[in-house]
């Protein structure tokens, strides 16, 4: 059974070496903030005892005031999971740093929500619209797309 | 002396001489032309059928008894498409290029002894005829891959002369295999002197022959040209309409002549007991043929440098020490003991079989880039 | 890679293939031999009947494409007149949620599958078309009281199946010609 | 003397015969040898993930059916998986069973599709795909059976399955169980010796662990590279915890390692279904839920093994009726994320034939 780690706990552990990353944690997930992405996501790859090395899921949902953008995370090893999640609350230009470099599967993920929700990774060497053809006009996943 | 011979001989006691030999010439290209049309057909029509009751479905079986009307409706089909010619193609090139690929085909009848005496013309280098004219199609297809100005038919044709040149070798040596043996080039005298077939005599020059021929007629698993799940129809890919139909015909052709002459070569032509001649050879040629469907129906194809390797690395070297096998046996073993020749090529084979599938690698591996 | 069993495995599958040159072939020749279908058949069309069909218009509700068009009135006794009753069934993905959701098992699968047409606006089916007739039967799905009338379902794995001592090559097929079941 | 050379694009798909769909690939070419490789998607967009924004949530399960079409039971299972642990709805133990049953039946019948068409890309003229689209038959047959259409199940529901099997199905699956090994070994006699397919497959389109893991790579394409990943196993999802099975896995992450997984894992299978055939229980089969639910505030992801890999489904409920954000992580688009090192260097046949190993739907990666 895949253990889904305490989230308060592991954003303990993201403050020790981050401070000023975590924005939020509760039992099941950890927020952090969009700045800190890149570091904390090595943080959680490279840590012995985390070992997050598989990247599940990576999805954005668009609450109207903000964008969240969530990282369904397992380690294989350990076989636990944690959610990490990060959040942009600039609607015109929401950027998030990309992970492609640390878990190449974001490379499509990101490029479909970049292409459905409108959010740019910053650092992404392709991004490009995925589902959608270049010159589409818009972004379908917003909740103001019509 | 072969039929036409005499009929012209006969000929030339009533009608004035020119007249006298012209007219078997004509005779035996429309008998030799109907023949093998006609056959074409019922090989399309029998490969479909045999090939669906390979993979347990029933092939084509609408058009008159048993579908045996099938190829007809689709020649018909085809020649109402509308003839299709890539804008920025060679047209002279894309048009001339089926004629180029058919007519050679055609021509290979003319050495083929279907019966004693029944051959068109009994050349005394029928053997080299077949090979030197075997080897235009392959120009044909080349000429159709380049004039398609199609990528895959591009990728096509260079497979395809890389293929015709490579196993042209080993298709010649085991020739010579069975030339030496006759002591004649001449079709007719190979089919006379086989009183045992070479396929019992020869079986590794047998089997050399016959893969090489299948790559040249490019059938599975050699039919990398036209491999559909890689360069979707490859060479013919621009075409349509009777050019296309041309192509089709070739293909069929090429499987019949190459049945006929492996027929002629190693299962003692028209010989057998019992039944009439012509009957002999046509069970031979649609014996020939299934196999070949069969092999169609259940092998995989190969990659083109494992084809090439299999070529250059497995079939020519085989071919070579065959030759001198032959060449030894045919100079100091009496002819009254064939049996002996048996068991040592048998072994030969044998040894020479296990060697090659332990000692080469086939084919290369990932290239850096 | 190398030959390493010089052509054992090749011959090997050749024989597999030549196995299955004895083997009756699988093929039913579609126009002339039909199979039986399922008694759930989702078929391309829907059966509707007007007795039952109170227009409360949970179907309506349930579909996901909003296919199901219904018009009603208040009639005598306050309850609903069916107006129009309407289904796009080229828009129809044949989920078969309105049938189960309906309360009173007035609208059912059909059990035919051949319903092409050339015109899509003849695909729309009006209150007349749904109704029960002799080409347009109901299916059992979601409905059990009509799911044992239908007949048995022919089943390729009955194909070679060994019965009282016999094998069987053929499959139960219908050999009802012409269109419908 | 030295000859200039180029190399060349070629523009493979969307109408391909061997790009399963319409999955397109910008290929560049060095003669015959693949220097790059762009997949190009999108042919087959319909946007479900918006679609079903706006629709109920039973509504959205004939949806799911048309992600990955040749596996519509999986999709189905873990969309109503999610749906169920968004709501925290119990389902009936029958259900469970049928659940479980279906599941690996679509699992063998979408396998045997994998395995046919992969065989076919290596040119093997139809047959094998002929033989074990038989074997397919037998079960969409039985499908047919229980839910009345072939390809787009629509089976379970939220608290269950939608209906109880007849009585006839049974005795049938149980025939399809006891024969379907003997065909198993027939495949395996027909091409998995073959030398020609060995010569073909091994050692080419290697996909390492180490990239397997950070690609993501799930299902027979994970486990073919050494890992022995299966959500079966590693996260126990329904009651999967019941059953006896093996995991296959394979040693170098080839074409040939990819193949054999599938054929191991049909066989597996078949032993789960012997199982769950032999344990199912009498009782109801669909929990009472209300038709237009409406589950509490919250977001969840559900993931099952799939044929293909593992498939997730993110929702996320603002407690109306329909969900809020509806996400599906597709297993093959996230296994194609590595095309590009595994085909690069080798020939174009090798790209079809890995491309094949990799076993995509298209319906499923373009939504």
């Amino acid at each position: 059974m895949t253990v889904a780690l305490n989230g308060e706990e592991v954003a303990k552990k993201i403050t020790e070496v981050f401070p000023d990353s975590v924005a939020a944690a509760n039992k099941v997930t950890v927020v952090v903030t969009s700045k800190s992405l890149y570091q904390v996501a090595e943080f959680l790859k490279n840590t012995s005892g985390l070992d997050f090395d598989y990247l599940n899921n990576l999805t954005a949902v668009d609450y109207i005031d903000y964008f969240e953008v969530i990282y369904h995370l397992t380690s294989l090893k350990h076989n636990h999971s944690l959610i990490l999640k990060t959040r942009c609350y600039e609607r015109d230009r929401p950027i998030v740093p990309s992970v492609v470099k640390i878990w190449r599967t974001a490379d499509f993920q990101e490029r479909e929500v970049y292409d459905l929700m409108g959010i740019t990774f910053e650092g992404h060497h392709n991004l490009k619209r995925l589902l959608l053809w270049e010159g589409f006009v818009g972004h379908p996943l917003r909740r103001d797309y019509l | 002396m072969t039929l036409l011979e005499q009929f012209q001989l006969w000929l030339a006691t009533i009608w004035p001489e020119w007249a006298a030999y012209i007219t078997p010439a004509i005779v035996g290209i429309v008998v030799v032309l109907a023949f093998v049309l006609l056959t074409v057909i019922v090989f399309i029509w029998y490969e479909r059928r045999l090939l669906g009751r390979f993979q347990i479905r029933l092939g084509p079986n609408r058009l008159g008894p048993e579908g045996i009307f099938q190829p007809i409706a689709t020649a018909l089909k085809v020649l109402l498409k509308e003839d299709i010619v890539p804008a920025k193609g060679d047209k002279l090139v894309h048009w001339l290029a089926p004629v180029v690929v058919f007519v050679p085909i055609l021509l290979i009848f003319a050495v083929v002894p279907f019966d004693k005496g029944a051959i068109f013309s009994d050349l005394n280098v029928g053997i080299v005829y077949v090979v030197a004219i075997s080897s235009v199609s392959a120009v044909g297809i080349y000429m159709a891959g380049w004039a398609s100005n199609n990528k895959y038919a591009l990728i096509a044709a260079l497979r395809t002369i890389a293929q015709m040149v490579s196993y042209e070798l080993p298709v010649v040596l085991s020739i010579i295999g069975v030339v030496l043996m006759v002591g004649s080039l001449s079709m007719s005298q190979i089919v006379e002197s086989q009183n045992i077939p070479f396929i019992i005599l020869q079986p590794l020059g047998f089997v050399i022959f016959f893969l090489g021929t299948v790559a040249e007629m490019n059938r599975c698993p050699f039919d990398l040209l036209e491999a559909d799940s890689e360069i979707v129809a490859g060479y013919h890919i621009e075409y349509s309409g009777m050019k296309f139909a041309m192509f089709y015909l070739g293909e069929y052709g090429h499987a019949l002549a190459y049945s006929c002459i492996i027929a002629t070569l190693f299962l003692g032509g028209w010989q057998g007991p019992l039944l009439p001649p012509i009957i002999w050879f046509l069970i031979k040629i649609v014996a020939v043929f299934s196999v070949i469907v069969w092999m169609r129906s259940t092998l995989p194809r190969l990659r083109v440098d494992q084809l090439m390797a299999f070529a250059w690395k497995c079939l020519l070297p085989m071919a070579v020490i065959n030759l001198f096998i032959v060449a030894a046996e045919a100079l100091w073993l009496p002819e009254a003991l064939p049996w002996i020749m048996v068991v040592v090529n048998f072994a030969f084979a044998s040894i020479l079989t296990l060697l090659w599938s332990r000692l080469f690698a086939l084919g290369g591996g990932r290239v850096e880039v | 890679m190398r030959f390493e069993r010089y052509g054992v495995g090749v011959a090997k599958g050749m024989v597999v293939t030549f196995k299955h040159l004895f083997r009756h072939p699988i093929t039913v020749q579609y126009p002339e031999e039909r199979l039986v279908v399922s008694r759930r058949i989702r078929g391309n069309e829907l059966v509707w009947f007007p007795d039952r069909c109170t227009g409360c218009a949970t179907c309506a509700k349930s579909c996901p494409q909003g296919n199901i068009e219904i018009v009603t009135h208040i009639g005598d006794e306050d309850k609903y007149v069916v107006d129009k009753f309407e289904v796009d069934t080229g828009r129809c993905m044949f989920c078969g949620l309105c049938v189960e959701s309906c309360p009173y098992e007035a609208l059912a699968m059909g059990i035919s599958y051949e319903r092409a047409q050339y015109r899509r606006r003849q695909l729309v089916l009006s209150k007349e078309e749904l109704q029960l007739s002799d080409i347009r039967r109901p299916s059992g799905y979601a409905r059990p009281k009509i799911e044992p009338t239908l007949p048995r379902q022919s089943l390729l794995v009955d194909w070679d199946r060994e019965e009282g001592g016999q094998k069987l090559s053929r499959l139960p097929l219908s050999k009802k010609r012409g269109r419908g079941v | 003397m030295s000859i200039k050379t180029e190399p060349f694009i070629l523009n493979m798909g969307p109408q391909h015969p061997s790009t399963h769909g319409v999955f397109r690939m910008r290929v560049t070419l060095d003669g015959e040898v693949v220097v790059d490789v762009e997949p190009v998607i999108g042919y087959l967009h319909r946007g479900i993930e918006k679609l079903a924004e706006g629709r109920t949530y039973t509504q959205n399960i004939p949806f799911t059916d048309r992600l990955d079409y040749l596996a519509s039971m999986t999709n189905n299972f873990a969309y109503v998986l999610a749906v169920e642990k968004l709501a925290g709805i119990g389902v009936p133990e029958r259900a469970e069973y049928l659940r479980i049953i279906m599941a690996e039946m679509m699992r063998i019948s979408s396998h045997l599709m994998a395995v046919g068409f992969f065989l076919n890309d290596l040119g093997a003229m139809m047959t094998p795909v002929l033989y074990m689209w038989r074997e397919r038959e037998k079960l969409l047959d039985l499908f047919e059976m229980v839910c009345g259409q072939r390809l787009t199940y629509n089976y379970m529901r939220i608290g269950g399955v939608s209906h109880d099997i007849p009585e006839e199905f049974l005795p049938a699956l149980k025939r399809f169980v006891a024969e379907m090994p003997k065909f198993i070994d027939e495949y395996d006699q027909l091409l998995a010796e073959n030398e020609i397919v060995l010569t073909r497959t091994k050692g080419v389109g290697v996909l390492p662990e180490d990239l397997a893991i950070n690609t993501a790579a799930s299902g027979p394409v994970l486990r073919a590279s050494g890992v022995k990943w299966d959500i079966r196993r590693a996260d126990p999802y329904s009651i999967y915890d019941r059953f006896d099975f093996d995991i296959p896995v394979g040693s170098v992450g080839d074409c040939y390692d990819r193949y054999w997984v599938r054929i191991q894992e049909m066989r597996q299978s078949v032993r789960i279904l012997e199982q769950a055939v032999a344990q199912l229980p009498e009782g109801e089969v669909c929990a009472k839920v209300f038709q237009l639910l409406r589950p509490p505030v919250g977001e969840v992801y559900g993931h099952i093994e799939a044929p293909k890999g593992e498939l997730g489904f993110y929702l996320v409920s603002d407690n109306s009726i329909a969900p809020y954000r509806f996400h599906i992580r597709p297993p093959t688009l996230i296994n194609l994320t590595a095309l590009k090192e595994m085909v690069i260097g080798w020939k174009v046949a090798d790209l079809v034939i890995t491309f094949g190993s990799i076993d995509v739907c298209l319906g499923e990666i373009d939504r």
